[in-house]
């Protein structure tokens, strides 16, 4: 009897203790972000949704019960020490890599991913990346081809635009947005007139704008980073450029509007998730993180915090931490914001790895965006 | 060709705007020749060494060496036809050896360019740097950088490597300016060795009277870029306008 | 130091470096392979600008003429063994014309020069898409295989990059104690004492040039197959500064400088970014502020660099 | 005619700045000679220092009073004490590569101590524009361009016609007859210091609204103002001037009429053939190479 008791005693003690110390085993998660470099604010604001949505998760009992540990990494917007970082997160177990957010790195980096089967989650928008035919490779926003298809449509149907100039920054992101923009534009029947690029870091906009006036085009589209988006728009309202300007994402940010000032009110642009959208979770969203880190984030914050909940709803969808079977799960998941908040959106993924949802049409109005339109996902007829 | 001179500097003149740093300098050196240059200081020597070597332009005037005209040649071409030259401060290569110091020095004549690029490290010249080192006295510091040794062993090394390649005219700016005066007999002996062994005609200019008199049998005075008086030593030093120049000033 | 305790020193340092790598995780011999290629590029550099004394920054531009061309003939099927010689004369022809400017000014001009030389040759790389690929770059690099040999695994190109690293060194140490050698450090140290001297001071400087650059280019080439992506970025001017850095804290004008150097420049940081040392992951954010005060205070105290310390210590203790 | 005219006009806007920063380049190779590789940094530090105190509640004009009293402390004295006196000595190149340090230091110190990103700065001319004759000239263009003009002049008649100017042209010249004549060399040498730190405080007050306040806006303006002194003529005042607007202009010209992928390398080509062809700069004055 007492024997029988002890050996019950032990067994107890012992399951509940191996019980403990799988729940305890936290789940890793490694960040390759662009912490210094020219992808700083893109990686810092990556890096920071990601933890934010992190300790959320945490502090709600984790995945499946055991804590994210999330470690985030500098590439140094440089894609040989993206490789190098991949190789590390992989050699150090990672469940699922998020990252990098720049498409140079990612097309490097995820080579080492997918050798290694592990999931990973990238804020990169090049439409080469889905194009691989990668099974391990996940979006965390519309590809530049699903969204600029939405622009040029909006451009023929509010704006009744008949030709357009296409204000560009030569990076990869400039470049690869300018390349769909002018097939979307071409396939809607709209001329393109003043194709202009501009260099990164570009303080003199004088000289595009005027090309712009120039041309004499009904429509202006800007497609640049955040700083010289906004002094663009600074220039353009000096040399009274008189035609719509619209652009994609970054034209009517939080940080161009606060760089711009004034020249950007009247600015349009079409928005695939961004923190001033009108709806309940990317509201709280908003409050939480600028809570967090005193400032606002831009839409590779959300892509961060969005990517934490994705593993998080997969996985715990699929009941196991198996990357390969979250990999699987992922193509073709369908997730609600109605059963998971964290996610903001309705989103689906293709079996390429690309994701689809609602998208915006924005506005500034005196210094503020406004959400004008709602755009139905594109797989939504 | 038996009067054409070895070297023969014919009205070499160097302005500088209204500065008339050599006005008109004639003078020629015979095969085996030591001329002593003096002058009190900027009567335009340097500048003249310069203006033959290669270093300026001469405003006008001609350079003549073995019958050709070389007026206005760089340096690196002068050099190869055999002039080599010290310089008035100390122009040693601080971070190599003095071994290294000496070869380089004569390196450059042997074979072609590609051509050193497979030779032997010491380029053959490695019995000869000895012999020079030897000669000088430096055996003891041979390996040492010749940055670290006091002046006048890097003087010593300087006026060396003049001599490494065996030029058959060297110019030298001041070889005792710096050196221990219990140095300077030496040196005497030394220039006057070479003179000897290896031939070779020399110019040199010096401000040490004592060393002059006694190495050059033929002496230049220069005062204010002209050519003040010119011949024996004694004669130059006892012609009462060379006197007056010095004192003078 | 003797010739044979020399010798003996670097078969300990080489046979550490063989060794180790077995029992490195894949991600850290990724790392060492890219110090060595950085290295044969700053080794080239180290004779440019620390035995010739011509300030160069621009070695980041004949690195990524290098890797763009291993890119493309690599992609076009070429043996890499033949891009090899084609990126090295390539670089050693832009490297003669680069270094012209370098017969009319000095030091700081040609500083210069130099980087405007980099920031045009990146201009290129990124607007000339139809050779380049431009802001995209050129991706599917593939990794040799040599004599049935494939080089694709990690250990494998660690090896096949080391050897080739130790062969380059050989070969610039040879060159180095050729008469060419000295004659490179006579143009530093006195460029008009040396063309007194009859040595060719124009040929010389091209020379210096041409041959760092085509070291670089060769470094170019590994990179390429190594990443296996390329794009502008990692061509940008602030290599070419970092990599003169890397050879002037590590030692410039001495052979083994540029190696430790290139440790510092390029395995450090990674070092810190990997631990998890509270004080080290500090140093991980400052670590530049930081890389920039040492250099500072190198140039202050030991211009020489870090490999010049002993020979420092001893001067000071010695009896001069 | 008009976008000819219009290119010009902002070129020229742009220049004047390229050449404030270039001004100060020229000031210390004169001086002392100093090459300076981290003078574009010298202009980051002040805009953020300006920011500090606007934060803490100073108005603009105070916030520029406290910074060039910070610039004068710490990039004008402290940098000459600290770096560039121990570092003189062993010619050109070692303190070229400690500058270098010093730009990665204040560039990380920057980053790392307080923001990776762009901040917006207030402008201190009235914002708006005006038309004249179809060319869109703005009140920052002018402002800029009159206090570019008005300080390059001043700097002018200050260095010619006073003592003090006087005799900091004498120490540039040559150190030791200045010093026989009885000049304090080394305090002259401080005034070019104290300048330098005052032109790059005022530098960043110009440029800052339209460059944004972050941690690399230096890199450009530190190598625009290195060749727009070279063209000019590194041993010359004006000449910064000359070349700095030069720069500009052919740079906006370059951007609209050819391709504006190009237009960073405008600077470095006419760089590039000037000193092949002129290396002493447009307007500079040949210095003899010393033997």
């Amino acid at each position: 009897m007492k024997l029988r008791t002890l050996h019950l005693v032990t067994a107890a003690l012992f399951a509940l203790a191996t019980g403990a110390a799988s729940a305890q085993q936290p789940i890793l998660i490694s960040g390759l972000v662009e912490l210094s470099g020219t992808g700083a604010t893109s990686g810092t604001n990556f890096d920071n949704g990601a933890k934010l949505a992190a300790k959320e998760i945490n502090a709600a009992g984790g995945i499946l019960g055991r804590k994210i540990e999330y470690t985030s990494s500098d590439t140094q917007s440089n894609p040989a020490i993206a490789k190098a970082l991949a190789q590390k997160a992989v050699d150090a177990g990672a469940y699922v890599v998020l990252g990098p957010v720049f498409s140079g790195s990612i097309l490097v980096s995820m080579e080492e991913t997918r050798r290694a089967q592990v999931p990973n989650f990238t804020g990169g928008e090049a439409a080469a990346i889905t194009e691989k035919g990668n099974p391990f490779i996940f979006r965390t926003s519309m590809t530049q081809a699903a969204a600029m298809p939405k622009v040029a449509r909006y451009i023929q149907n509010n704006l009744k635009a008949k030709s357009v100039d296409v204000m560009w920054v030569n990076n990869d992101f400039g470049k690869g947005g300018r390349d769909m923009i002018v097939k979307a534009l071409g396939a809607e029947g709209i001329k393109v007139g003043a194709d202009i690029p501009t260099e990164p870091g570009q303080v003199d906009f004088s000289s595009a704008v005027l090309k712009a006036k120039q041309s004499n085009s009904d429509v202006l589209f800007v497609y640049t980073n955040e700083e010289e988006s906004a002094r663009a728009l600074r220039e353009l309202r000096k040399q009274a450029y008189a035609k719509p300007i619209i652009g994609e994402t970054t034209l009517t940010g939080q940080k161009v509007i606060e760089l711009a000032g004034d020249a950007a009110n009247g600015a349009i642009a079409h928005v695939g998730l961004t923190a001033d959208a009108p709806l309940a979770p990317v509201k709280a969203f908003d409050a939480a993180f600028q809570k967090e880190y005193k400032a606002k984030s831009d839409h590779n914050g959300l892509k961060g915090y969005t990517a934490m909940y994705f593993v998080k709803v997969m996985t715990e969808r699929i009941g196991k931490v198996d990357g390969k079977a979250l990999a699987a799960a992922m193509h073709g998941a369908k997730m609600t914001v109605k059963d998971n908040p964290g996610v903001l959106m309705d989103v689906t993924f293709d079996n390429k790895g690309d994701l689809d949802r609602e998208t915006f049409m924005t506005k500034v109005v005196d210094g503020k965006q406004v959400v004008t339109d709602v755009l139905p996902p594109l797989g939504a007829k | 060709m038996s009067d054409a001179s070895f070297l023969e500097v014919r009205d070499v003149r160097k302005h500088y705007g209204a500065i008339k740093a050599v006005d008109g300098v004639s003078f020629a050196v015979g095969p085996g020749e030591i001329i002593g240059v003096i002058g009190p200081n900027g009567s335009g020597k340097t500048t003249l060494f310069n203006a033959i070597l290669g270093q300026i332009r001469p405003t006008s005037g001609s350079v003549r060496f073995r019958g050709d005209d070389v007026t206005g040649m760089s340096p690196l071409e002068l050099s190869r036809r055999g002039v080599g030259r010290t310089f008035q401060t100390l122009q040693v290569f601080g971070q190599l050896p003095v071994r290294d110091n000496l070869i380089v020095a004569a390196q450059e004549f042997q074979g072609t360019l590609p051509g050193r690029l497979f030779a032997a490290p010491d380029a053959g010249l490695g019995e000869r740097a000895d012999e020079m080192i030897e000669l000088f006295r430096l055996q003891h510091v041979a390996r040492l950088p010749a940055g670290r040794l006091s002046y006048g062993q890097q003087k010593l090394i300087d006026i060396a490597m003049a001599f490494m390649a065996k030029p058959r005219l060297v110019l030298l700016d001041e070889p005792c300016a710096g050196v221990n005066p219990s140095l300077v007999d030496q040196l005497r002996e030394l220039l006057v060795t070479l003179n000897k062994t290896q031939g070779g005609s020399f110019v040199v200019i010096e401000h040490n009277m004592d060393f002059i008199m006694r190495l050059c049998p033929h002496v230049i005075c220069m005062v204010e870029g002209k050519v003040l008086a010119e011949g024996k030593p004694a004669d130059v030093q006892a012609n009462p306008a060379v006197l007056e120049a010095y004192l003078g000033n | 130091m003797s010739a044979r305790r020399h010798l003996a020193g670097l078969a300990v340092v080489l046979a550490a470096l063989v060794i180790v790598a077995l029992f490195l995780k894949r991600s850290d011999v990724y790392l060492l392979t890219l110090w060595a290629v950085y290295l044969m590029a700053t080794m080239g550099l180290n004779l440019t600008a620390g035995y010739a004394g011509q300030m160069s920054l621009g070695q980041a531009a004949f690195f990524g003429i290098g890797a763009y061309i291993a890119a493309l003939l690599l992609k076009a099927s070429w043996p890499f063994l033949a891009v090899l010689p084609v990126a090295a004369i390539v670089c050693f022809v832009v490297g003669i014309v680069v270094g012209f400017p370098a017969l009319r000014v000095q030091h700081h001009y040609l500083a210069f020069a130099t980087l405007g030389f980099n920031v045009l040759a990146y201009l290129a790389m990124r607007n000339e898409e139809a050779i380049t690929g431009g802001t995209f770059g050129i991706s599917g690099i593939p990794r040799p295989t040599l004599f049935g040999v494939d080089l694709g695994g990690h250990l494998a190109y660690w090896y096949w990059t080391l050897g080739s690293l130790v062969v380059l060194g050989g070969l610039l140490w040879w060159l180095l104690r050729s008469p060419w050698g000295r004659a490179f450090t006579a143009l530093r140290d006195n460029p008009i004492r040396a063309e007194s001297l009859g040595i060719n001071i124009t040929a010389y400087t091209l020379l210096a040039f041409a041959i760092g650059a085509a070291c670089a280019g060769i470094a170019g080439v590994y990179y390429a197959s190594l990443v296996e992506f390329i794009e502008p970025g990692p061509f940008h001017f602030s290599t070419s500064l970092m990599m003169l850095l890397a050879v002037i804290v590590g030692g410039s004008g001495r052979f083994y400088g540029p190696a430790l150097g290139t440790a510092i420049v390029i395995l450090l940081p990674e070092f810190l970014r990997g631990s998890s040392v509270p004080w080290l992951k500090f140093m991980q954010v400052w670590y530049l502020a930081f890389f920039g005060i040492a250099v500072i205070v190198l140039m202050i105290w030991l211009p020489g660099g870090l490999l010049s310390l002993r020979e420092r210590l001893d001067r000071k203790g010695g009896p001069q | 005619m008009n976008d000819f005219i219009q290119l010009i006009v902002s070129g020229t806007a742009t220049g004047t700045i390229y050449a404030l920063a270039g001004l100060g380049f020229t000031l210390l190779w004169q001086a002392s000679g100093t090459i300076n590789f981290a003078q574009g940094e010298f202009v980051m530090l002040p805009a953020f220092i300006m920011l500090f105190c606007m934060m803490a509640g100073a108005p603009l004009w105070l916030a520029f009073l406290l910074t060039c009293a910070f610039a004068m402390l710490v990039l004008g004295a402290g940098f000459k004490k600290v770096i560039v006196d121990p570092l003189i000595h062993h010619g050109v190149i070692p303190l070229v590569i400690a500058t270098l340090g010093v730009a990665m230091v204040l560039k990380t110190v920057v980053r790392a101590g307080y923001s990776a990103e762009a901040q917006q700065f207030p402008s201190s001319f009235p914002a708006g524009q005006f038309s004249l004759a179809g060319i869109t000239i703005s009140y920052a263009d002018v402002g800029t361009l009159i206090l570019a003009a008005a300080i390059v002049i001043a700097l002018q008649v200050f260095v010619t016609r006073t003592m003090t100017g006087r005799a900091m042209q004498a120490v540039a010249q040559n150190t030791d007859a200045a010093r026989t004549l009885g000049i304090d060399a080394k305090r002259m040498v401080l005034y070019t210091f104290l300048i330098n730190a005052i032109l790059a405080t005022v530098t960043a007050l110009l440029i800052t609204p339209t460059y944004l306040a972050k941690f690399d806006m230096g890199e450009s303006i530190g190598l625009k103002a290195f060749f727009a002194a070279i063209i000019g003529g590194f041993n010359q005042t004006r000449g910064a001037l000359l070349g700095g607007v030069l720069i500009g202009i052919l740079e906006n010209l370059v951007g609209f009429y050819w391709s504006p992928a190009y237009k960073e390398g405008v600077a470095l080509m006419l760089f590039l053939v000037v000193i092949l062809w002129r290396p002493e700069g447009l307007l500079g004055t040949a210095e003899e190479r010393k033997v």
